[in-house]
Order: C-alpha cells, then structure tokens, then sequence
C-alpha cells in the first residue's frame, strides 16, 4: 500500500491532464472536476504519507534510462523534506484549484486551464519526489514549461505571450548551468542519486578537487533561474500576466520554492565558497526586490517583487547553512504569499480587472472576510509575533547572525522594508479612501473563492505552533539539535534562541509599519515620488535591471545571428556556393567558344585527335 | 610494270588534288569529273594489285552510278561556280597544320613498320571467283547485312525527299 | 620493285588531300566528294594489305566499303537537297543553327 | 525471405503498381501509395517487436549473392543502430505518403518518385553490403533532386535544386571515394560490410591510411548531413521541397549519411577517427551554434525548421565525437528522434503552405485559436525542437551532452549552451510570433486539420515522440549492445568486441528461431493481405 502511495500522488494529476486534452476538452466543469479531484486525491495520500512517516527515508525507484554508466531511474524519495514539499504542494495546491474554478468561471478556455495546471502539479510533484538529478531536472524543465504555458495562458495577450517566454527563456539560462552542473556530478561520482552522491561526498569530501566551488555554483545555477534569484530574477514581475491563481500557485506558493528545496536536497554539494556566493545572492535579491517593492502600483507586481525578496531570504538561509530555516519559511511563505495572492485575486475579480492600488481604496468593507485574511497573510509576511512568518523569518536572521554581521543587517533591513510595502499596499487598497468608482461598488467574492482563502488563513495563522523546522531538521544532522516543545514555548523560542536578532528584527518591523501609517494612512496619491524624485523613478523602472539585461543577453545574441545569418548568406551561400557556380560557369562559356556550330571546326577537331591517337598507336 | 604505278600513282594523286582544289576551275562539276578521273586511275591500282573484280566494282559502282548521281544532283540544283569567300586565316593555318602533321604521321609510321618489310612479296590473286566464293560462304551474313543497310537508305531517301516532310 | 610501302604511302597522301578538302572548302558537294576521296584512299590501303598478306579478307572489306560509300552518298545527297531546298545554300558558314 | 525484404519492396511495389494506374485515377494513386507505405510500416513494427534485444549481432539477415566475381550480394540485416532508423522511415514514408495531397500536379510521377525514394532509404538503411547501401542511397537521393526541381515550389526553387543536386551529389561522390578506397585497401576483395569489418579487425588499416580515408568519409557523409559549413543547402532545400519530399529527407534520408559514419567510419579507421575527433567537435558546433543564431534571424517558416535541423545534427555529431558508448547510443537516439521531429514540422508547415502559399512568420499570428489542433501540434514539435523532456530529443540530447563531457568538455558547455538557450530562444519566438498573440490580419481563412484522415499522420508522429521521450528504454536497450560493439572496436578492444557477440551471429543460423517465426508471420500477413 504504502510502496503504491507515493506513485498514486504523481501520477493522478498526469492522468487527470491527459483525460483533459484528450477527452473532456468541450466540457468546462468536468474537466474542472477531474483536475481538482485530481489533486484532492494527491493531497489525501500525502496525509497519508505524512501519517505514517516515520522520519527515516525510504526510495521506491525503477530504472528508466540505462546506457553504459549512465543509469537514470525513475525514483520517488521520501524523507522528511520531501513529504513536507509533498503537503505544501498538494495542500496549497488544492486551495489554488478550488479557487480557480470561481475566479476563471467565465472563461472560455477553462478546461485548458485545469488541464495545464494538473499537468504542472505533477511536474511540481515530480520534482519535489525525485530521488536523482536527472530526473530532477526532466521535472525541473516540465515546470518551466507547464509555467510558460500557465503565464502564456491569455496568448491572445501580447504581453502575456511575451511573459510567458520571458519565463521560459531565464529559466532556461539557469538550467545551462545546472545541466552542466549535473554532467560535472556525474562524471566525477558516477552516479545520480543523491543518496549515492552524498554518501560519496561523505566518505571523500575532497572528490571534487578544485572543481568543488563551480560544481556547487553550477548546480545553484538550477535555483538561480527558478526560484529568481538576482540576476536571473526579472522574469518573476512579468509572469504575473497569468491568471491570478496561477501567480498564486506558481509564482508564490512552489514552482519557485522549487529551487530552495532544490539547494536544500542538495545542501551536501556545496563548500564554503559556494554558500558564502550563495547566501549574497539571497541577500542582495532580497534586498533589491523589497526596494523595488515600494515604488510599483500594481498589486500583483507589488506582491511579485515581495516573493522575490522572501525567496532571497530562503536562498540566503541556505547560504549560512541553515536549510532547515530556510524550509521552515518556503512552507510559512507558501501558505500566506498564497493567501496574499488569492485575496489579490479576489480583489482584482471584485474590481473587474484592475490591479492599479491607486484605484482602489475602501475595500475593507465591501469585501471583510477577503481583507481579514490579506492582513493576517501581511502580518505573517512581515514577521509579527504570533503568526507563522515571525517564526521562519527569525529562525533566519538567527542563523545569519550567526554567521555574517553584514547579512543579517541585510535581512533585517528587508524586514523593515518588508513591513513598509506590504503595509503600504493594504491602506491603499483596503483601508484608505476608495480611489474610483469600481472601488465604492465593490462587492464580496463568491464561496468558492472565499473559502479557500480562509482555509488558508488557518496556517498563515498558525503554522508557527506545528514545529515544522523539527519535522524538516529530521533531514539534516545539524538541525537536530532543535527539541519539540510545548507552544507558549514555541513563541518564545526565538527570543531565548537568539534574543538579539529577534529584537532588533521586531523593532525595525514595528518602524516599517509605523513609516507605512505615516505616509499612506490617509494617502490618495503616492507620496513619495515627490520625495523622493529621480530615485523613485529608477525604483519604479525596476532599477533598469530589464532594459540592461534585453541590451545584454538579448543583442548579444542578435548580433551573433546576425553576423552569422550574414556570413551564411553571404560568404557560405554567396561566396563559395555561388563562386562556385560562377566558377563552373565561366569555364562553360570559354568552352562553348569552340563550339562554332561550323563542321568544319569540329571536323579539325577530329583530325587533331585523330592525329594524337594516330601518333600514340603508331609512334609508341 | 613499275611505269604503270607511278603513272596511275600520279594521275590518282593530282586528279584527287584537283578535286579538291582547282585553281582554274571552282566550278563543281569540274570537281565532279575530276572524281571521275581519279577513280579510274585507282581502278588502274587495283589491277596492279591483281583486284581484278574490285576494280570493275570500282568503276561501275563509283565512276558509273555514283558520280552519275553527283552530277545529277549539282545539276537539278543548277549551281554555279563556287563563291569566292574570304578565308578565314587562322582555321586555314590550323587545317595545313593538322593535315600536315597527319600526313606526316601517316608516311613517316610507313617507313617504320617493319611489317612492310616482311610482307613484300605479292601473292594473291582477287579474281571474281574467289570473292564470290568468300562472299557467299564466309561473308554470307554481312553480305545479307549489307542489304538491309541499302534497303534502309533507299527508305530514307525516299522519306527525306518527299517535299511536305511532316 | 613497287612494294607495299609505295601503295600505303600513295594512300596516305589521297587521305591527306581528302582532309583537306574536308576541312578548307566550304560548298558541301566538294566535302562530300573529298569524303568520297579519303574513302578511296582507304580502300587501296586495304587492298595493298591484302594482296601483300596474301588474305583475301582485306578486298572483302573493301567491297563492303564501296557499297556503305554507295548507300552514304545517296543519303548524303538527299539530305543536301533537302537543306539546300529549304535554306538556299550549301556553304558550311551559312549553316551553323546548331550552336548553342 | 526477411521481412526486411518486404520493408524494402513493399513501396517499390506500390510504386511499380502506381505506373500501370491511369493517371486520372487520383485516389487510386493515392490509395495504393498509402497503403504501400502503411504494409511497409506494419511489417516494421512487427520487425521492431520481434527483436531481440539484448542482441548486439544482425538479425533477420537475408543474402542473395548477385554478382559472385566480386562478391556483391543483396545482403540486409538488422541490429540495435539500424532497426530504429527502419522503423523511424516507414512510419515517415507512411505520413509523407498521407501529406502529399498537396501536390495536384502530375500526381502519378510524384507518388512513383516518392515511394521509389522510400524504398531507396530503408534499402539503405537494411543493406549491408556496400554496394547496395550505396546504391540504395542513390535511388532515394535521385528522385529527391526531379521532385524539387519539378514539384518545388517558391522563387528559388530552381537555385535550391542545382544547390541541393552539386552538393549532394558531391558529398555522395566524396564518400564513394572513401568507399572504393576503403574496398581496394582492404584486401578483402568483397562488399560484404561484415567480412570487411572482421578483416579489418585482424589486420587493420595502417595509421596513416586511415587519417587520409577517414576525413574522405567524414566530409563525403557530412555535406549529406549538412555538416558545417556544407549546410546551406539544407534549409533552401527544405524550403523549396514539396511536403513529402521535405519529410522523406529531412527526417529519414538525410541520416544516412550519420548512419554510414557510425556503421562503417567509426570501426573501420578507429584511429582515423580519434585523430580527426577535434575537428568533427569543432564543426558540430559550427552546426549547433552557428546554425542556431542563423535560426534565430530567419523570418520564413521553413527556413527556420530547416536550420533548426540543421542544428540538431550538430548533437548527432558531438555524440559520434564522444566516442563513447553513452554518447553513441544519444546520436542514434537523436537520429531517429529528430527524424520525426523533423517530418513532423514540414509536415505542419506543408499544412499551412498549402493554405497560404507563404510562411513569412510575422503574417501569422494567434494561430492556436484558428487552428485549434495544428496550432497545438506545432506548439508542442516547436517544444520539442527545444529539447523539452517528455519528447525524444530530449534523452538523446542528454545521453550526448553527457557521453560526450569526458573526450570534449568545452564542445559540450557550447553545446548546451546552443541546445537550452539558443534553440528555445528561436522556437519560442516563433510560438510566440506565429501561434500566440492576436490574430493575424492577412489570413483570416485558416482551415484546421478536422478529418481524422488529416489528422492521423500528425499524431502518429508526435506519438512516436512522446513514446520514446517517455520511454527511451524502448530503443536504446537495442542500441546499446550494437553500439557497444562500435564502441569497443573503437578502443581497439577487439576480445571484448568479440565478446559482445555472443554467438558468430553474423552467420547464418544465428538465429534460426526467430528467423523462422519471423518469416512465418510475415508470409502470414502477405496470405492476409492477399
């Protein structure tokens, strides 16, 4: 039963996307059932798993690719770290799809939906059961495409499509690296499952020699790209063309927790060097993002550019050695950035299409149970005592602390600056005067949308009590270290665990909030533009991180194909072809000077050879 | 008997000269009647060389029916004398050149071959019936051949001289 | 003594004015005959070779020769009469459509 | 008789029943085209099923000596390197046979050529004697240079066919050289491929015959595969190839020159091959790369697919250059993958340009919603063509990358490099252009695929795609021991070589069983069919 189990979770949601393309394409709310039965059946069977886990770690694999010394299996590995992703993804994923089936009511392509989005729930499974690289990185590239088809969904949408391949293409750039990362683990261990390589590394930590650094950072490369760290990140903001759920579900809740369990999966791979580079990148991504953070208007750009910055913290988490943290807030992030999404859907839904918050205002009363769970969801982002983010986001600054004083300045910086965005947003949209006429007539959204949004709530709320890192620290030795205890424990476990960076964290997140009321408390208008000036400006154009990278990436590629198409049509085609020709060609003219079409040239002609014959049979 | 060699010898040679190049005449009847001339000399030839029938083929065939048929057609087309043209001078320089270097080939391998040599005494006799004999026993099929061949060219004549050749 | 090489060296020398002849004139009634000319030419070669070798295949040839020359200037004439009837001429130069 | 034979006969036959049909029989035509392809098929996949996998040495061999004096002999046979090709080619021909409606002139004259080509090809492929497998190569590659010239189609069509010929030809004519040096050299005084291989391996070739040979057939067989830079006349050819004709070539006759690399360069001159290694790294990325960005700046739909499998050749390359098992085992993996890739994509743009009479790709636009099932086919043979899992390019793919890393690692970064970005940069852009976005203006009157008739040859190559993208096992467990034997030859390794074969396979009774059954089934299906 149990050997079963985890093959059943993956595959169901296969199953449902394929009977969804192949069959049930002209049938809207069949196919909606299939798809979130689909993943119903996934999540019940991963509280199954979960049940009876028993904190070892357990492989069922069969062999899928075998050539020489390349052997690919098809392999599920279930430890405490996989079957967390498995409750997050299915969980989360649930909600995601239930809501959907409200917020995509009208939409003529709704079975195409659910069909995509089953079909990325299993790559998502996919790569959170994969127990070697290969088959993490076939699931990995089927993420990218099941994002760039969910992004792309509105293709008609110029924008849209253009996202969409925005997407794919960073993603892309990153999984170069990993590729290669790959091929470098391979060729030096010889194999690819990561129980293997790890129990190699154990055994021969200097197996990799100088190549230890750039095998690690090749590999980071993978996260790099899906979980849109600086300087892949600029696909992330634009993905947001999708439907809303699918920012909620893809862009927030897992595909780009994707390459945080990635780095966590693989933590043994790295050295120093490599988690120091690591955890700066964290850093800096999420230091960027929360700047650029305050200075958009779209509320889903808004949300977007925070995902970004928490998901710095969890790669930087990683980076001082403390996957554990930084799992611990993948799941807190996947519930309430979830949860922001979805009541940012609902938002959008009740504004008929208008994600401006400038536009909004007021919304707190025709739409309660939406705005009493956006601001749990920000207060748990922020990292206010009791909700689940304080927990994950101090366990983090404890760990930098830890480590490197200048990070953990980092981090607690972005707390602040965290708080002010977030705060920023729910005056303009829900408190603050309604901006617009949509605004004033707003109405709640229906329950189908509503629900899961409270559902939720409840680990927004509470996930902090549910001692997760424990669960998750099952995987890694130095993690253990933590004990289970009791919950009026648990809330002050960070303050007796490392008083510092929980105070000095709190303060600066009571001063974002504070700074958030002071300026938008009452605002119709951004204030700080004025204030700001050309800074803002830049922040609002995204530090012009896209334009450099479109001149960079983009038109260095353009050149090159450009030169090439010219020496292809030019040199290859024109010169050596054509010449050539031309060549073959002249000497057909000259030739064709003999042929005067007089007989008695060509009867010369005749005697001439008949005179070389003649001379060769008779004089030799 | 050696008088009688170099008498056709001469006569064959300057006739076919004068055939070909006339200086006085370049009419080309008188081309024709010079054919004439040296087709019988090497009849003559051939009787020195004990050809007895070849040379009476030679004369009736060639001197009878084909020249006959020559002047026929010159005449039905009532030519005059040739035009004179300018020549090209290049092609004529090449054409002495070529010619002269086969005829050089030709008589100089003569002189060389030592198979001359060693068939230098004249035996054979072509009387009518030895070539009969050949012709109807061992020759028989390209003889058959040969009739077919004639067959074919009088078909083709007839078809190309008919005037609405469609 | 007339030997063989006398005989072959005459021929030689009426294939060579047959070449000429080929060659330098222009009316097609006078090539034709010059065809005739090196066509004889050949014959008495071959009727040398046979008398001196003593085989009689050689005048066989011969025979065969003067009967395919019989069939070839027929053919030879009625062509020349159908271009002549349709281009007005038998010089060489006035006759060169078939260049490319 | 081996159902090889039939494989082989079965088009020729059509195409010999074709000429005694009036021809204004059309369907007739086109009904015994078809149906010729589809027996071909069928016993083909009967062949692929009744294989023994595991096997390295040929099986189902059949051999009719012809000319004794010089030992040339009908001699066909599969293993693990050829049989997937076989398969790959009839399940092409049979979809090419089903797309060529768009030809409506002289119809009778195109089918014969069409299925003479078909035939011609898997002849190739099967013989293995080397007189056949270059004459069957020729009678394929003939009828390709009329059908361009005669049923083309564009304002280039004639400059593509006189590219398309000089260089075929010349690479055709190249190999042949290598060839005849290769029969002289060797000593053995036959055509049999497999005598020659087993003499060779007692008394090799001398080192400094085998590095001049060696490039004879390396650049012989490359311009066939648009090798660069001896590929311009791929895209132009393609582009200018009536529908058929451009997935008959460019998925199936196209590889033979690959084949003949693997099948005859790479055992016979081993050390030709380790001393031109740098070389043949260095063009594949010429291939890759090069023909990538080239790719990226086309703005007719064909021209792109023509480049784009341009570069996917490159990948057959690298993994002949690994020399190793992994790496070999890819590039024929890759070979039969990107030949239903690439009869896929000129089959959808032989679909659209059968409507619009142009594929300049900006006219299109929001494709997906016009054209519900072609858009979405193109879609995913776009995916594929960027080397996404799920579809067979991408295990081949892998397999090279990673054979290859350990003999040239800096041709596999550039390699990947091309394959992740540059590729997926030019295909999305156009997905993005030709199926996303609004609606184009210009083609308003797009027709979508709605008959299952036009519908099957299209699934039934992206079926294949996805069957062994999903599960390569299928094939490379019948490559690899054949590659393995490659392989070891190439390491001069002739014990284990030898070892492989379990039993002297080569001769007759290998396998006397399967023969047999083979054999019974297949006259079992002639009785049916008659």
């Amino acid at each position: 039963m149990t050997g079963i189990l985890p093959w059943v979770i993956l595959f169901v949601p296969l199953l449902a996307a394929l009977s969804i393309t192949l069959l049930t394409l002209r049938h809207r709310a069949l196919s909606a059932g299939l798809s979130i039965g689909a993943i119903c059946v996934s999540f019940v069977g991963s509280l199954l798993i979960w049940i009876s886990f028993d904190g070892g770690s357990v492989q069922y694999s069969t062999p899928w690719l075998s050539v020489g010394g390349l052997h690919v299996d098809l392999g599920l590995l279930l430890d405490s770290l996989s079957v967390t992703m498995l409750l997050v993804v299915t969980g989360v994923g649930a909600l995601i799809h239930i809501y959907s089936y409200g917020y995509m009511a009208e939409d003529p392509g709704m079975p195409r939906y659910f069909a995509g989005l089953s079909f990325f729930t299993f790559s998502m499974l996919g790569v959170v059961l994969s127990n070697n690289f290969v088959q993490l990185f076939i699931f990995w590239e089927l993420v990218g495409v099941s994002s760039y088809l969910l992004i792309g969904f509105w293709y008609d949408r110029p924008t849209a499509a253009d996202a969409g391949k925005k997407a794919f293409l960073t993603n892309r750039l990153g999984d170069f690296g990993f590729l290669l990362g790959i091929i470098l683990v391979w060729t030096t261990i010889g194999s690819l499952n990561f129980g293997e390589i790890e129990a190699t590394m154990r055994a021969n930590p200097e197996i990799f020699g100088s190549l230890a650094s750039i095998a690690g950072l090749l590999v980071f490369c993978g996260a790099l790209g899906k979980s849109a760290q600086f300087p892949l990140h600029v696909w992330l903001p634009d993905a947001m063309e999708g439907p809303t759920p699918v920012s909620a579900l893809i862009h927030a809740a897992t595909m780009v927790a994707a390459g945080i369990y990635m780095l966590s999966r693989v933590f043994f791979l790295f050295n120093e060097t490599a988690l120091l580079v690591i955890a700066w990148i964290g850093g800096v991504t999420a230091l960027l993002a929360a700047v650029i953070a305050i200075q958009q208007d779209d509320i889903k750009r808004i949300l977007a550019y925070s995902t970004l910055s928490q998901l710095g913290y969890m790669v930087m988490a990683v980076g001082v050695m403390d996957p554990t943290a930084g799992m611990y807030h993948l799941t807190t992030h996947a519930s309430f950035k979830a949860l922001l999404f979805l009541g940012a859907g609902a938002v959008i839904h009740a504004m008929h299409h208008e994600q401006n918050i400038w536009k909004m205002g007021g919304l707190r009363r025709a739409m309660p149970v939406t705005y009493w769970m956006f601001l749990i969801a920000t207060l748990a982002i922020c990292g206010v005592p009791p909700f689940s983010g304080f927990f994950s986001k101090e366990s983090i600054l404890a760990a930098a602390l830890e480590h490197n004083a200048i990070l953990f300045g980092v981090g607690a910086g972005v707390a602040a600056l965290t708080a002010f965005y977030m705060f920023r947003l729910v005056y303009a949209v829900f408190i603050g005067p309604p901006k617009s006429n949509a605004a004033e007539y707003a109405h709640e959204v229906p329950g189908v949308m509503k629900w899961p949004q409270v559902l939720l709530g409840v680990p927004s709320l509470l996930a902090g009590f549910w001692g997760i890192e424990h669960f998750i620290g099952q995987s890694f030795a130095s993690a253990s270290a933590h004990h289970a205890a009791a919950w009026h424990w648990q809330i002050l476990s960070p303050f007796s665990h490392a008083p510092l960076a929980a105070f000095f964290g709190l303060g600066l997140i009571g001063f974002g909030i504070a700074a958030a009321y002071a300026f938008y408390g009452n605002a119709v208008r951004d204030p700080l533009p004025d204030e700001m000036g050309r800074l803002s400006t830049a922040i609002r154009e995204r530090l012009y991180l896209d334009e450099a990278y479109t001149a960079m990436i983009r038109y260095s590629h353009e050149v090159l194909a450009l030169i090439a198409d010219w020496i292809d049509r030019w040199v290859i085609s024109g010169m050596l072809v054509r010449g050539s020709q031309w060549g073959t060609d002249l000497a057909g003219r000259l030739l064709r000077m003999a042929q005067t079409g007089n007989v008695q040239t060509y009867a010369l002609f005749l005697v001439v050879a008949v005179v070389v014959v003649l001379w060769f049979v008779l004089k030799r | 008997m050696d008088i009688f060699f170099y008498l056709f010898a001469a006569l064959t040679l300057i006739c076919g000269l004068l055939v070909v190049a006339n200086p006085f005449s370049r009419n080309p009847v008188t081309s024709a009647m010079f054919l004439v001339l040296t087709i019988l000399s090497m009849a003559g030839l051939f009787v020195l060389l004990n050809a007895f029938f070849l040379a009476a083929v030679q004369v009736i065939v060639y001197a009878g029916a084909v020249i006959v048929l020559y002047l026929f057609v010159i005449m039905l087309l009532d030519l005059g004398a040739d035009e004179r043209r300018r020549l090209n001078k290049a092609m004529v320089g090449l054409s002495f050149l070529g010619v002269g270097l086969l005829a050089f080939v030709l008589v100089s391998s003569i002189g060389q071959s030592e198979a001359v040599g060693a068939l230098s005494s004249p035996r054979l006799q072509g009387t009518t019936e030895k070539l009969g004999k050949a012709l109807f026993s061992d020759y028989v099929l390209p003889f058959e051949v040969v009739s077919v061949v004639l067959l074919v060219a009088m078909v083709g004549i007839i078809l190309l001289s008919k005037r609405d050749l469609k | 003594m007339i030997g063989l090489e006398d005989y072959l060296t005459v021929s030689a020398i009426l294939f060579s004015i047959g070449v000429v002849g080929v060659v330098m004139r222009r009316n097609l009634f006078i090539i034709l005959m010059s065809l005739e000319l090196i066509l004889n030419a050949a014959n008495l070669a071959m009727v040398a070779f046979s008398r001196f070798s003593n085989n009689i295949d050689g005048q066989m040839m011969v025979f065969f020769i003067i009967t395919v020359a019989a069939a070839e200037v027929a053919v030879g004439l009625a062509l020349l009469v159908a271009l002549y009837r349709r281009r007005q001429t038998a010089y060489t130069e006035d006759l060169t459509n078939m260049k490319l | 008789m081996s159902p090889i034979t039939f494989i082989i006969l079965w088009p020729l036959v059509a195409a010999l029943l074709i000429g005694f049909v009036p021809r204004e029989n059309r369907s007739t035509i086109r009904m015994i085209a078809i149906a010729g392809t589809f027996f071909s098929l069928f016993i083909a996949l009967g062949l692929f099923f009744q294989f023994d996998t595991g096997e390295a040495g040929y099986q189902f061999v059949q051999r009719e000596p012809w000319v004794g004096a010089l030992d040339i002999s009908y001699y066909v046979g599969v293993d693990g390197i050829n049989l997937g090709l076989i398969v790959m080619a009839a399940l092409v021909g049979f979809a090419a046979c089903c797309l060529a409606y768009d030809v409506t002139e002289r119809q009778k004259e195109y089918y014969i050529l069409l299925l003479i080509m078909i035939g011609g090809i898997i002849g190739a492929f099967a013989s293995l004697d080397l007189f056949f497998f270059y004459f069957f190569h020729e009678l394929a590659l003939v009828p390709t240079f009329i059908m361009i010239g005669v049923w083309g189609r564009g304002e280039k069509k004639n400059y593509a066919t006189f590219q398309i010929t000089i260089y075929l030809s010349l690479g055709a004519l190249i190999a042949l050289i290598g060839l005849v040096a290769l029969y002289v050299q060797s000593g053995a005084e036959t055509f049999d491929l497999v005598k020659i291989i087993e003499s060779t391996a007692s008394d090799p070739f001398s080192t400094s015959f085998q590095k001049v040979v060696f490039p004879l057939l390396l650049f012989g067989f490359g311009i066939l595969v648009s090798l660069w830079p001896f590929h311009t006349w791929a895209p132009l050819g393609y582009g200018a190839a009536p529908t058929a004709t451009a997935m008959v070539h460019a998925g199936v006759l196209k590889k033979f020159g690959l084949y003949g690399l693997i099948r005859i360069a790479l055992p016979l001159f081993p050390e030709g091959a380790r001393h031109w290694l740098g070389v043949i790294a260095i063009l594949c990325l010429g291939n890759i790369l090069y023909c990538g960005w080239v790719a990226m700046r086309q703005k007719d739909l064909n021209l792109l697919i023509g480049n784009s499998s341009v570069a996917h050749m490159g990948f057959v390359f690298l993994g002949i250059a690994s020399l190793s098992l992994v790496g070999i085992t890819g590039a024929v993996f890759v070979m039969v993958a990107h030949g239903l890739l690439a009869a896929l994509s000129f089959g959808l743009s032989g679909y659209l340009y059968t409507q619009t009479k142009d594929l300049t790709m900006t006219d299109f636009g929001g494709l997906l919603r016009q054209m519900p099932f072609i858009g979405t086919v193109m879609v995913m043979a776009f995916l594929a063509g960027c080397g996404v899992p799920g579809f067979a390019n991408f295990p081949g793919e892998i397999m090279v990358l990673f054979g290859a890393w350990q003999t040239v690692p800096v041709a596999v970064i550039i390699a990947a490099w091309g394959a992740l970005l540059v590729g997926a940069i030019y295909m999305l852009r156009a997905i993005r252009t030709m199926l996303h976005g609004p609606r184009s203006e210009k083609w308003t009157t797009l027709v979508d695929a709605t008959s299952a008739w036009r519908k099957l040859p299209f699934a039934l190559l992206l079926a294949g795609l996805l069957f062994l993208g999903c599960y390569p096992p299928l094939l490379t467990e019948k490559i690899e021991p054949s590659a393995a034997l490659v392989v070891d030859r190439l390491n001069g390794d002739e014990k284990k070589a030898s070892a492989d074969l379990k039993e002297p396979t080569l001769t007759k009774d290998l396998s006397t069983k399967e023969l047999s059954s083979a054999l019974s089934s297949a006259l079992a299906w002639q009785e049916r069919r008659d």
